[in-house]
């Protein structure tokens, strides 16, 4: 918001010395004021530019929601690979040593054939109740395979419910990708090649199929959403797991939810390209129609996403370094 | 009612009762559901008011909103201080309501009268004034130093506001010649239901100031100084919560709904409006109900608007704004009042004119003319006492009791 | 006879004279002006059973709005203890009861002998035929616009007397509790208190001079003249 | 009210609220006590104005007139008085009536 913005007539300056009769004239203008916010506020449309000061702002949440910053981060999840339903985690406690509330649980997996330790968790489990989202985790993981999740409706009556295991943890990398692609993107090379030196040092089923249920690469979306339907596979693919989370809620509910969300990352346009009819079909969308066009569509593909609350120049600086690291690499 | 409940058979007692205690129902269900309207609807336009939507989940545009927060405050744990007056801290809120509710008992809906009484604008007064006694009931009662500052307050601003209160119906007390709420309704629907006192010079600067002193009364921003959260948590209610609170709330947003409907009665004509008189009947009636719903609700806009814009003010500036500008200003509007009532109802004052001029009469083209004088007059007046009350009370003019940031600055103060 | 109005009335008797008997026994001096204000009401509602409806309108503004929250304002500001043991009537309140019960003793069989005479002279001061039960009374009782007229024409001069009196009320009511600047007494700060305790110089004392037991006088301390 | 309620049995009720407030004004030792006595009797002395207007004179005005001079009195009696109570306290610290006794020998 600028002051420019702030036209002369919305600035009263009432001049506390002057020795002119003044009949109450603050009080009226000031009525005069508060008048004109309700009126465009009850009568005028929903206000979505950010430098104006005047009319409705809200974002009627549960129908409606903001989009959220790719780095925003709630609590830490672990990643799996889609094709082979491997973890990528590798059970190194570098987490665990770090976690400053100390809430982070591994048991390394042994091979059950030489008694030696593998490079994968047996057990995971991390207390949400306690978490306090540093994501100090996901930032000191040398294998990517633990990640800040977006999802914040964790809210539950049932506080054993909290502390999460594995197979509540897990996610597919392609729900990270939707959520973070940028993110994901600068990583993603790096933290499969890891992988697959992993999975060679895995022998058999291990650090493998957590509760996900998966054999041979077998699609895993549909099969942990019964209850959405209604929600396309692929945008709903993701929230399997967290669908476990809140098992407490009736079905619909669960649905439109999922709906909501799944319109959501259709709107970050978040790489999935099947997603885009999820955005016509689901009625949610009208609600934010006159949302920023920013959010709505991402035409410039994820980059732009990311950048929505930045300035130029600081996009520019992030794009150059990004392009840097890219070189380096080799691309 | 009566009448009819004995041509039904029912002995003449009997029927008495019946229809006291359906009279009773009907005022206190009004009441109550006007009370949870008004909460609502003050909550939505505040928060228009403040670029926000307000309580929008519960029922159709959240309209239910009451009802849950009422079920709400009831199931709330009762608590009472250990060291409190416990018979004193019960009754405070019966008190209050208690008072809110007889006030509602001559107040009329529309052109529904349900109790016609020959004082009945002082009863409302009266009744009002029965507040302090429940505000000084709790704030003694809880044994709270906050709670006795509150309620201390709250007496001081009460006593102090009810003065200027009184003393603004007395000019429409004068222009009707009567105490009566019916007959004051009834002379105000001259120009096809139009000649609502707040049009004449008298009735304007009436209903400015009486509007002004009911918000003190009914302690309304900017006026809230018993509860001035950021001083003294919430007054005298500080000790009081779940059910015990939800009745002191319902008493402030009843008496705030008895305000908004005493004000509308008295200058906005109350249930007149074009076209009443013309339907008749019960068509008619519904039509004056729904007239004087709308001049009630603008008016509690009004509230509502007030307290989205002015902040509260300070205990001396509250108590200087009732003396030093209320004060005068009612006198003068009585004053310009009796040379209203003289000029166009001296048949009723001076006998030995009317003898010697004839009536005056609604038709009579001379009476226009004293119209005009009347209403030249009164105006000449008001704005004159207005001006002069303006000009007296400009900080300007009052520069010496005031203390200029130099001085401030300086330590000279 | 009308059982509903001899119902009320029974009714409010027992309130006034209730809640007079618990105005003059209570010990807690608050709930005796709490009574007080019932009492008012009470009476408020007899005036309005006897269809004074002014009257009744003025007894609530009055005595129950005003009056009532002056006493308590007074009792609030001079902070008497009504601890466990202070005496709250005089120790022959005895006689005080007798003196009243004889009174009561007079009057009441005064009144009775001459019941009969005034029920007669009732009936014939109530125009027109006597008042049937249930319906409406067709006799026009004096309303506020009579009273009104009178002040203006009948009781002018009284009328005006009284308004200098409620004038010369209300001055000398400042004047008398007008508290000069340098007699001001205020509750310190427990660092003043603190500090005058360390000259020596304040002990808190009773009218005698004598020194007061710190909870009685709840800290309140002289800063005039007669400390020295 | 009229031919329902005898006259009597409001002047009793008059008399014993009389009689309650002359207890209350000897009795206490207050002062604010006394006046609160003082109060109920004068009350009842308007119950009786009131009745008497109400029973013998209803189309007249001069009991009410008088009830009303009563209020306007008691409330000017209260004011001065209370504000007495004030003054004494502030000089004396006590509103005992039989510790205010600076004039006895």
């Amino acid at each position: 918001m600028t002051l420019s913005h702030l036209a002369t007539e919305d600035v009263f300056v009432v001049e506390r010395n002057d020795a002119d009769f003044r009949a109450g004239q603050g009080m009226t203008k000031g009525l005069g004021i508060v008048f004109r916010k309700f009126r465009k506020a009850l009568f005028g449309k929903p206000n979505s530019d950010r430098a104006d000061t005047e009319g409705q702002f809200n974002v009627q949440y549960p129908e409606e929601r903001l989009a959220m910053p790719e780095a925003y981060r709630n609590m830490p999840i672990l990643l799996y690979d889609d094709a082979t339903g491997h973890e990528l985690c590798t059970s190194c406690f570098q987490c665990e040593r770090i976690c400053p509330p100390q809430v982070i649980h591994i048991t390394q997996a042994k091979d059950p054939a030489t008694g030696k330790p593998v490079p994968a968790a047996a057990k995971f489990v991390l207390e949400y109740d306690t978490c306090m989202s540093c994501g100090y985790c996901a930032e000191v993981c040398p294998f990517d395979a633990i990640k800040m999740d977006h999802d914040f409706e964790l809210s539950t009556a049932n506080h054993p419910e909290l502390d999460v295991d594995y197979n509540r943890l897990l996610r597919p990398v392609s729900y990270y990708e939707t959520i973070a692609p940028t993110m994901w993107s600068d990583v993603k090379e790096q933290a499969m090649k890891k992988l697959q030196n992993n999975i060679k040092r895995r022998p058999g089923d291990i650090g493998r199929d957590h509760g996900q249920k998966i054999k041979g690469g077998a699609p895993v979306a549909a099969a942990a959403t019964p209850a959405a339907g209604a929600a396309p596979a692929a945008a709903a693919k993701p929230r399997g797991p967290v669908a476990a989370i809140g098992k407490n809620m009736p079905e619909d509910k669960t649905a439109k939810l999922l709906a909501i969300r799944a319109a959501n990352a259709a709107k970050r346009g978040g790489g999935a390209a099947d997603a885009a009819p999820v955005a016509q079909a689901a009625p949610v969308v009208e609600a934010v129609a006159d949302a920023p066009a920013a959010v709505s569509a991402a035409p410039t593909g994820p980059v732009a996403a990311i950048g929505q609350n930045m300035s130029e120049d600081k996009r520019a600086k992030l794009e150059a370094i990004r392009a840097a690291k890219r070189a380096e690499r080799g691309e | 009612m009566a009448d009819a409940l004995t041509q039904l058979g029912f002995a003449s007692w009997l029927s008495v009762l019946i229809a006291s205690i359906i009279k009773v129902t009907l005022i206190l269900v009004g009441g109550s559901v006007g009370m949870m309207f008004l909460t609502w609807y003050e909550r939505r336009s505040i928060s228009y008011m403040q670029d926000r939507r307000g309580p929008n989940r519960v029922g159709p545009q959240g309209l239910l909103q009451p009802i849950s927060e009422a079920i709400k405050t009831m199931t709330k744990e009762d608590a009472t201080p250990r060291d409190a007056d416990k018979i004193v801290h019960f009754l405070a809120p019966v008190v209050m309501l208690g008072a809110t509710v007889l006030s509602f008992a001559v107040i009329p809906w529309g052109r529904m009268f349900p109790v016609d009484l020959n004082a009945a604008v002082l009863f409302v007064i009266a009744t009002g004034g029965l507040h302090s006694i429940g505000m000084m009931m709790a704030g003694w009662g809880s044994n709270n130093k906050f709670a006795l500052l509150g309620g201390m307050r709250g007496v001081a601003q009460l006593i102090s506001y009810e003065i200027p209160q009184v003393m603004a119906i007395i000019p429409v007390v004068l222009m009707t010649g009567s105490m009566s709420l019916q007959k004051i309704v009834e002379a105000q629907n001259d120009f096809a239901g139009l000649g609502w006192y707040v049009f004449s010079p008298v009735g304007l600067l009436g209903f400015a100031l009486f509007f002004t002193a009911s918000l003190a009364e009914g302690e309304r921003t900017p006026f809230d100084i018993p509860e001035a959260d950021s001083e003294i948590i919430a007054g005298y209610m500080t000790e009081y919560s779940g059910m015990k609170f939800a009745v002191f709330y319902l008493s402030n947003y009843m008496s705030n709904l008895a305000v908004c409907f005493i004000t509308a009665t008295l200058y906005l004509g109350g249930g007149n409006g074009p076209g009443v008189d013309a339907l008749g009947g019960i068509a008619g009636g519904l039509l004056s109900l729904i007239y004087f719903l709308l001049k009630s609700f603008a008016l509690f806009f009004v509230m509502v608007l007030i307290r989205a814009t002015v902040p509260r003010l300070r205990v001396d500036q509250l108590m200087s704004f009732a003396w030093k500008f209320l004060l005068p200003l009612v006198l003068v509007n009585i004053l310009s009042a009796s040379f209203w009532v003289a000029l166009l109802r001296w048949d009723q004052q001076w006998p030995k004119l009317t003898e010697w001029f004839g009536a005056p009469s609604t038709a009579d083209a001379t009476n226009w003319g004293r119209l005009a004088i009347a209403i030249v007059l009164t105006l000449l007046i008001n704005a004159g006492a207005v001006a002069l009350i303006m000009r007296l009370t400009n900080r300007n003019v009052q520069k010496h009791l005031y203390t200029t940031d130099e001085e401030l600055a300086l330590g000279l103060s | 006879m009308n059982p509903i109005a001899i119902g009320v009335f029974i009714v409010i008797a027992l309130l006034t004279l209730g809640s007079g008997i618990m105005v003059v026994t209570v010990r807690n001096i608050i709930h005796s002006a709490l009574w007080l204000i019932a009492s008012f009401i009470g009476v408020a509602a007899l005036y309005l059973l006897m269809e004074a409806e002014f009257l009744a309108v003025v007894q609530i503004l009055v005595y129950a709005g005003a009056v009532s929250i002056l006493v308590l304002f007074a009792i609030m500001l001079t902070r008497q203890v009504t601890g466990e043991g202070v005496r709250v009537v005089f120790e022959r309140w005895w006689v005080a009861l007798l003196i009243a019960l004889g009174l009561f003793g007079v009057i009441v069989p005064t009144l009775w002998k001459h019941g009969a005479t005034w029920e007669e002279a009732a009936k014939l001061a109530q125009v027109g035929p006597a008042p049937v039960e249930g319906a409406a009374n067709s006799l026009q009782v004096a309303t506020a616009t009579e009273i009104g007229r009178s002040f203006m024409g009948e009781y002018l001069l009284p009328f005006e007397v009284v308004s200098v009196l409620l004038l010369m009320a209300l001055i000398g009511a400042v004047v008398i509790a007008y508290e000069e600047r340098t007699r001001r007494r205020r509750v310190l700060t427990l660092a003043e208190e603190l500090a005058l305790k360390k000259r020596g110089i304040v002990e808190p004392r009773d009218a005698e001079g004598a020194v007061m037991p710190r909870e009685a006088e709840g800290k309140v301390i002289l800063l005039d003249s007669e400390q020295a | 009210m009229v031919g329902s309620v005898p006259l009597v049995w409001v002047l009793t009720l008059a008399a014993g609220l009389f009689c309650i407030g002359l207890f209350g004004a000897l009795s206490r030792r207050n002062i604010v006590g006394m006046l609160m006595g003082i109060e109920l009797m004068l009350n009842s002395v308007n119950i009786n104005l009131v009745a008497f207007w109400r029973y013998l004179q209803p189309t007249g005005t001069a009991g009410l007139i008088f009830a009303i001079f009563t209020i306007a009195v008691a409330a000017a009696e209260v004011a001065v008085g209370l504000a007495m109570v004030i003054a004494i306290y502030r000089a004396r610290l006590t509103i005992n009536a039989d510790e205010i006794d600076t004039l006895k020998g």
